[in-house]
């Protein structure tokens, strides 16, 4: 028999005063899956670094542009959609510089990718340039990745 | 409701110490940063940044460590890192931060570190 | 000039568990307008009322039914509806009992549409059974009216 | 986040003392109303409800002290509520509780109401 899905949604206008809320929202998806604290709170790191990239490379903190979130949980995994109606890029295809190139570059970006990774069990991207944009991750309850 | 965000900075016996409190996220991180920059172009480079009351950092937090810290080693000082809570810590571990930074329990022994304890 | 409008939607599965959710968006929204905590609160109130009526009378909390949040404010006011697909119940054609006959009556409902018009500003329905109904509350900011 | 809810309940000197914790809505109101019920039907018509902890009720909690007061009354009982935080105690009062209830500062006053402090 299939496992009950259920399904959250959050619609915020594209500016970083929203990733507070965002994190809120993952946090009671999470709660309801029986997810243990820290899991929860990777997810919401995972989905902020998500939904900060959309923000500030997709819409430019645009606030009439709105970055959309997506939940799907049932007694396996949480799956996790941040939506944007960008231009669309691939950030799979991004290789993450090392932490030591970035330090002798003084560089402050370049982290939010490879914590998603990092973080979630499987991360994908489907792009519609201009249309629609979804990057997929998914957290597997009760696995033992950190 | 997570706290809100606020940092603070003092400074005694050559020391700059920058306490943290709240989240720090892509939108409170500009914050964070002016704050060690201050210090930074001042020609302050002994700081300790206590994690004590930080609750969460997103990359853009950390990125503000990473920005500055060979800056501040280039003039012989450094960015010691106390204080963060188990799951924070978990953050910059993942990260590999604890490869690259000093980072301490307490503010006591972050001073000790720099010889000023 | 036209005050720039930030608009919000949180969309969850009809069940009471989720109303802690709901509560928390509202609250959020409130706080980026600078409402008072009071009016935050009371707002949380309504939007509840509004939302545990959809999920108990409409859908009978059916999980696999959702209620939609839509929220709207500007520098004027916070325009909120509760949005479902149910048969249509238009609530501003109820007559509050009073609260003497519901205490002889030993009844514990009739309570959730009083408040809901104590609280807000204006409350209004837009029906169209079977495929949208909405339940517009209005909240302007600065307003005196508890 | 708020707080989740529980519900404690304790008898003394022929009354009940219902603790309320955290919020009472239409998913945690069911677990208040068994409370009370219980009581009603042990024969237990003294009751004081101790809200200090409560950070938020709706029409569903506030129904349940509705639907049971005529009968406590009724049997020479009542139903005394304290301990109101300002923002609750606002939710009772837009509905006109106070004119119906005995609404109270705290525990030791709605013990002296019903002549036990
Ligand atoms: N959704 C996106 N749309 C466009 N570009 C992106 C997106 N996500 C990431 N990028 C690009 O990939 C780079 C690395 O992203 P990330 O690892 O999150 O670090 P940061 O955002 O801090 O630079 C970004 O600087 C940006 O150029
Ligand atoms: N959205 C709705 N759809 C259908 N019926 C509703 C709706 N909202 C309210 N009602 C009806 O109006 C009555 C009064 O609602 P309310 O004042 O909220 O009290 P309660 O829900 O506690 O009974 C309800 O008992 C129900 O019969």
């Amino acid at each position: 028999m299939a496992a009950i899905e259920k399904k959250f949604t959050l619609e915020v206008p594209s500016s970083t005063e929203n990733l507070a809320m965002i994190r809120d929202f993952v946090k009671r998806v999470g709660r309801q899956t029986g997810m243990e604290e820290q899991e929860i709170f990777n997810l919401e790191l995972a989905v902020d670094e998500a939904c900060a990239n959309v923000i500030e490379h997709v819409y430019g903190n645009d606030t009439s542009k709105e970055v959309i979130i997506r939940a799907i949980c049932d007694d396996k995994e949480v799956r996790i959609s941040v939506i944007d109606m960008g231009r669309g890029f691939d950030p799979t295809g991004v290789t993450p510089a090392t932490i030591d190139s970035l330090v002798s570059g003084r560089k402050s970006g370049g982290l939010g990718i490879r914590l998603i990774r990092a973080l979630m069990d499987e991360v994908s991207y489907e792009i519609s340039p201009g249309q629609k944009n979804e990057l997929h991750m998914v957290k597997r309850l009760n696995s033992k990745r950190r | 409701m997570s706290n809100p965000f606020s940092v603070q900075v003092s400074c005694d016996e050559g020391l700059s110490l920058i306490r943290l409190e709240g989240f720090v996220d892509a939108h409170t991180a500009p914050e964070f940063e002016a704050a060690v920059q201050n210090e930074v172009v001042s020609g302050r480079h002994r700081l300790i940044v206590d994690c004590e009351k930080l609750s969460y950092i997103s990359s853009a937090g950390l990125g503000v460590f990473m920005s500055f810290i060979e800056e501040v080693r280039g003039s012989g000082g450094d960015i010691k890192i106390c204080g963060l809570l188990p799951r924070v810590k978990h953050t910059f571990e993942i990260l590999g931060f604890h490869e690259i930074f000093d980072i301490l329990d307490n503010e006591t022994i972050a001073r000790q570190r720099f010889g000023t304890a």
